[in-house]
């Protein structure tokens, strides 16, 4: 086992597969010599060649839809956008081509498309976005959202598996700061299996990314209350794994929700009116919810402190489910 | 200023046995393109009846469009046809029952019906299915033909699109990217001089869309639509020079849709004389003229296939009539594939 | 007041603001000569001319943000889709330009883009959606969904007169299928004020478009189990009259969110999330959510019928709340 | 095949005064492109110091592209700047000490520390805000110009974009709907031979793309985006052309981006002699160069003009370091507008 961040654990995963499989390929902006705009495929095409590290021009829908048509000849594209914030210009062949191809037509569409997302450091309303959400709604889209360097290179192996078209959002705000072992070897980890990131008999906080350790900071502080926090890193948000959540809730009687992106229609809607819903009679409060508010990405710091959930806003909800 | 060529009409056997069709192949593409006029009439019969549910589109037309072009690919080479291209199907081998199937939303359509209408594709023929939005495929062919290049195979990558659907953010996206790698991949764009009730000048305010080719850094060329032969010609040329690596082309296709938009539309915008005009110019008689003067075609061997096409026209609806309906029970099924989905000939 | 079809309905509200005011302009693929796809816009062109009835392009991105630009400086535009489908051609600038422009910069951006939605008639993947989920999870944009001729009138003038983006969605299954008495003079529908469709005790039904009257048919069915159904047409989903639908809860203690739309991340999951956190202690049941299953819409009219939800769904859900 | 007019450089003070433009006005533009360099460096001085968070872009070389383009608007024209164009917000007049505000999150800048760097704009001048995603604002400024049209006001907009962005769908349906209606819409391609660390040959196949301009029906040109004079001979032509109802414009103005692509970047990529080479041809030094030769520039008049820069960018950073930083508990507020905001110049 290696030290990795997170960031050299998505490079060596992806690295390792195209090393393996001749059908990988990669695309995106600044992908060759400059090694991405995060230098996640840094000295890839001194190793692979222009033509399986291709710089694309500006221009995402080609992207996508050329990683759509490769993928469908038989290649096992991975795009990166320059930050996730771009996909919005790809969103057309995402949800109209990519998502609904194999039920339509049987055709399978196995891409990849990494997305540089989340913020933290001043990005602005357009290199800060967490857009996962939105696509957690169309059917046919997978997507992960890895929160440790162990699950990030894992969770890419899956990805670039996976026969289905996969946005594999990678947080910003992890890429240097989260350092940890990862085997050397490969492996897969599987889509769908929420990771306990830790054990704890009072509150279930559900949530993925970078809010896994504003959880873990948060959890700590209730500790001190003589609250247990069990803590449940998603992975993977389509498909999520209901039965986890819901016996962790059963377990708990009190849930939390936390996600990075916006509230209203954010995917912990989703969760909390499944666990509402499903665990009903096992609770003993209202499934709260914490997000960012309604509002684009603020860039000043203060404005974007206020924005993205912090560590005493966690407490702060997890002492009222507490309390209640 | 017309930058772009514009191609001569085909005008003796000669010419078209160098570019290598026998008299076999020209029977062929004749008999392809009755068939396409075939079941599209037949579709329009059938939705006529109630049995074709949703909307209902023809490219009456377009048959030499889409037959000169499919006739033109080879059998390695893949497309992306849209909605008025119903002859490159028919040429590439789709069963026509299995048309009418799709068309009335059976189990053996190709999408089983989950989709309607010339939505549809058959992998195992090289062709990929098209979705509504225009032209969504185009840019996906260059991706196909992204992968013939990074595999450096031979093959070559066909994308389709309405001189309307050149309006679109995709058309441009997938030129300048295949423009930039020089990929093999062939645009043909299929000018029937209406979008729906919008004209051209609405549309673009170029001379001609070919002319666009330039902005890409590779060669258009303006075709007569009406000509089959001519378009398999210009398309056998595009497709033989980016199978050797000269880049892609773009093909515009002069035509006039000859019905409505669908079948609720009854063109009231488009001037009748237009439709006199090209009337004159239809691509079936065209050819069945040209076979007469050039290929000698008899009178026996022309009915020999309109008889056989008009038997594989009702052979088809009957078989087709004999599929099921979907299970509904089977309707949240196969969103995802699994990995052994990926066993069709496109991934292999 | 006359008798108009929900379409008629659609016309007038646009014609009366047109003709009041001179800043509105439509705009669409075919709006003009030929009156628009579903003839919302049959005989503009001649009472209005060819620049306020412009047809565009087949390019939707031009479309909204030749909007966008034109009502920056000072119009008041009303696109057209052809189909709801294909506004994902137009997702990006109604997310990263419209929506953002006014928290970022000041610079409010008053479009209405009108949307035909919906299935029911075998239109297939792409002629027959309901996207205003994905939406209602951007800030910035509101949305419409009216469900009857007077509605479809008075909110219509509101969206006009709103400064902000706003997407009208138009169920076209309604449109000539729905008539009723609308006021002659022009008046505007409130945003985020749901209407009561139907009164009830026992159970909440929460809905909006074309859903409201496959409610009302499964309600009547309810009334013959002696269970009477409360049925709320929210009317706007962004904002949604949160005040209305808490108080019914409160008062049957029992809810059901039904969309057209599909179930995983559709705006159900929000309501229901926000009923059951913020009614918790009201409720006598889990609220329920039903929609379409998560797939694209199929074309074939048996799979068609399984994917909408019907009468007797509803009612079998209802039931089952009843019973609960 | 080069299909664009190329525009001559400016030689002679007669020839710039029959453009318009008095001994007054080109020691104003020389003042801005002073300004605007001279922003932009203290501006990464502020970075170094952290007082500036996230990124930080500059536009150095393109401050003749800027400011010439700038200087040609009508004060009722409008403009869609990106985020090498810091001469136009210069040169349209708004306060450095507030573009400092923007570059430090505070409650002074246009946005009010909702965004940051360069996105920004004063609408009180006639100018949009640009967002990162690039080029969204081309298609918007059309729409401007379709405002303009429709109300027949004789005023231009005039959108920006990069020869990288030139490859995005947005720019096509943007110039194509512009040609189409021949609106009074210039479009400015600063095209500075990078995108990012992309050069030009893996963005577009074409050799100039200013000929993309024939594929919409309208004009294009290339112009020496270093010559501050021939840059706005051209945009003004272009601008009085548009506002005449001759239709749109597309002028390609070539540049070199003489820094890394944002402050983190060194471009290790570009070649040293590329720089070497642009270096020479400075687009202020030319300027100045040009003043002195052609318009008789003093010394004193030069030291006056760059004293008068430095205190006003002293004086500006001050100022803008007062300015607070905003309320957190405001961050919810003014996500949707209500009527009274309608009340912008832009609206009336
Ligand atoms: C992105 C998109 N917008 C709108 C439509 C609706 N629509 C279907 S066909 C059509 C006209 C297409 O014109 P053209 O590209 O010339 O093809 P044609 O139908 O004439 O063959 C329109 C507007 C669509 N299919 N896709
Ligand atoms: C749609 C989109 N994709 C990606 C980016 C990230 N990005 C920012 S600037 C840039 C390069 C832009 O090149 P060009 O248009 O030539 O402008 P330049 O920066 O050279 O002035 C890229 C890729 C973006 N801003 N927008
Ligand atoms: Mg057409
Ligand atoms: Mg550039």
């Amino acid at each position: 086992m290696a030290e990795l961040t997170y960031l050299q654990a998505i490079s060596d995963g992806l690295r390792g597969e195209m090393r393996r499989d001749k059908r990988v390929f990669v695309i995106g902006e600044d992908v060759g010599v400059y090694g991405g705009a995060f230098k996640v495929t840094l000295g890839f095409q001194e190793e692979f060649g222009p033509w399986r590290v291709l710089d694309a021009p500006l221009a995402e829908t080609a992207i996508v839809a050329g990683c759509t048509g490769a993928a469908i000849m038989g290649m096992r594209p991975v795009a990166e956008m320059q930050f996730a914030d771009f996909i919005s210009c790809g969103w057309d062949h995402l949800v109209t081509v990519a998502a609904k191809q194999f039920y339509r037509a049987g055709t399978p569409v196995p891409i990849v498309v990494r997305l540089p997302s989340g913020g933290g450091f001043s990005g602005g309303p357009f290199h800060s976005q967490n857009p996962e959400s939105s696509f957690a709604h169309i059917p046919g889209i997978k997507i992960a959202c890895p929160a440790t360097p162990e699950d990030a290179k894992g969770l890419l192996i899956s990805a670039i598996e996976d026969p289905n078209p996969v946005l594999y959002f990678e947080h910003k705000h992890l890429y240097r700061r989260i350092k940890a072992e990862v085997p050397e070897e490969r492996y897969a980890t599987p889509f769908g299996k929420a990771r306990v990131h830790r054990e704890g008999d009072d509150i279930t906080l559900v949530t993925w990314g970078a809010m896994v350790y504003t959880s873990e900071e948060a959890a700590a502080q209730l500790d001190d209350d003589g609250v247990s926090v069990e803590i449940l890193d998603l992975r993977t948000i389509v498909p999520w794994d209901r039965e986890a959540v819901l016996e962790s809730a059963k377990k708990t009687s009190k849930v939390m929700v936390l996600h990075e992106d916006t509230r209203t229609g954010g995917f912990g809607a989703e969760i909390a009116a499944t666990i509402a819903e499903e665990a009903f009679e096992h609770l003993d409060a209202p499934v709260k919810r914490l997000a960012a508010p309604d509002t684009p990405v603020p860039f000043s710091p203060p404005l974007e402190k206020a924005f993205i959930p912090q560590v005493d806003d966690v407490v702060a909800g997890l002492r009222e489910l507490a309390e209640y | 200023m017309a930058i772009a060529r514009e191609a001569e009409p085909v005008s003796s056997l000669r010419e078209i046995r160098e570019a290598g069709l026998d008299r076999e192949d020209l029977f062929g593409i004749y008999r392809s393109m009755l068939l396409t006029r075939g079941v599209e009439e037949r579709g329009h019969i059938l939705y006529r009846q109630g049995k074709i549910p949703g909307s209902f589109y023809t490219g009456r037309g377009n048959e030499a469009g889409s037959v000169g072009v499919a006739t033109a690919m080879g059998p390695d080479d893949v497309g992306c046809p849209l909605h008025r291209d119903m002859g490159v199907h028919i040429t590439r081998g789709v069963e026509p029952w299995r048309i009418f199937a799709q068309y009335m939303g059976r189990e053996d359509g190709p999408t089983r019906g989950r989709d309607g209408n010339v939505h549809m594709a058959d992998s195992q023929l090289g062709l990929l299915a098209m979705v509504s939005h225009l032209p969504a495929m185009l840019p996906v062919a260059v991706g196909c033909a992204l992968a013939f290049r990074i595999r450096e195979e031979k093959r070559v990558a066909l994308g389709w699109f309405g001189e309307g659907a050149s309006a679109r953010g995709d058309t441009h996206e997938g030129m300048n990217f295949a423009g930039v790698r020089r990929l093999p991949v062939v645009f043909i764009c299929d000018n029937n001089q209406w979008a729906y009730s919008t004209p051209t000048h609405l549309e673009y305010g170029c001379e001609t869309l070919a002319d666009r080719a330039q902005a890409y850094g590779f060669e258009g060329v303006v075709v007569d639509g009406t000509d089959v032969l001519a378009v398999y010609r210009e398309a056998r040329r595009a497709i033989e020079k980016a199978r050797e690596g000269g880049g892609p082309t773009l093909i515009e296709s002069m035509t006039l849709r000859m019905e409505g938009h669908a079948v609720h539309d009854d063109a009231f915008y488009v001037p009748k004389e237009l439709f006199e005009e090209w009337a004159k110019r239809d691509p079936i008689e065209r050819f069945r003229t040209w076979l007469r003067a050039n290929a000698e075609m008899t009178d026996e061997e022309e009915d020999e296939i309109g008889a056989g096409v008009k038997r594989t026209l009702n052979q088809s609806m009957e078989k087709a009539d004999a599929s099921p309906l979907p299970d509904p029970s089977t309707v949240t099924e196969r969103v995802y594939a699994s990995v052994e989905d990926l066993d069709t000939p496109h991934h292999k």
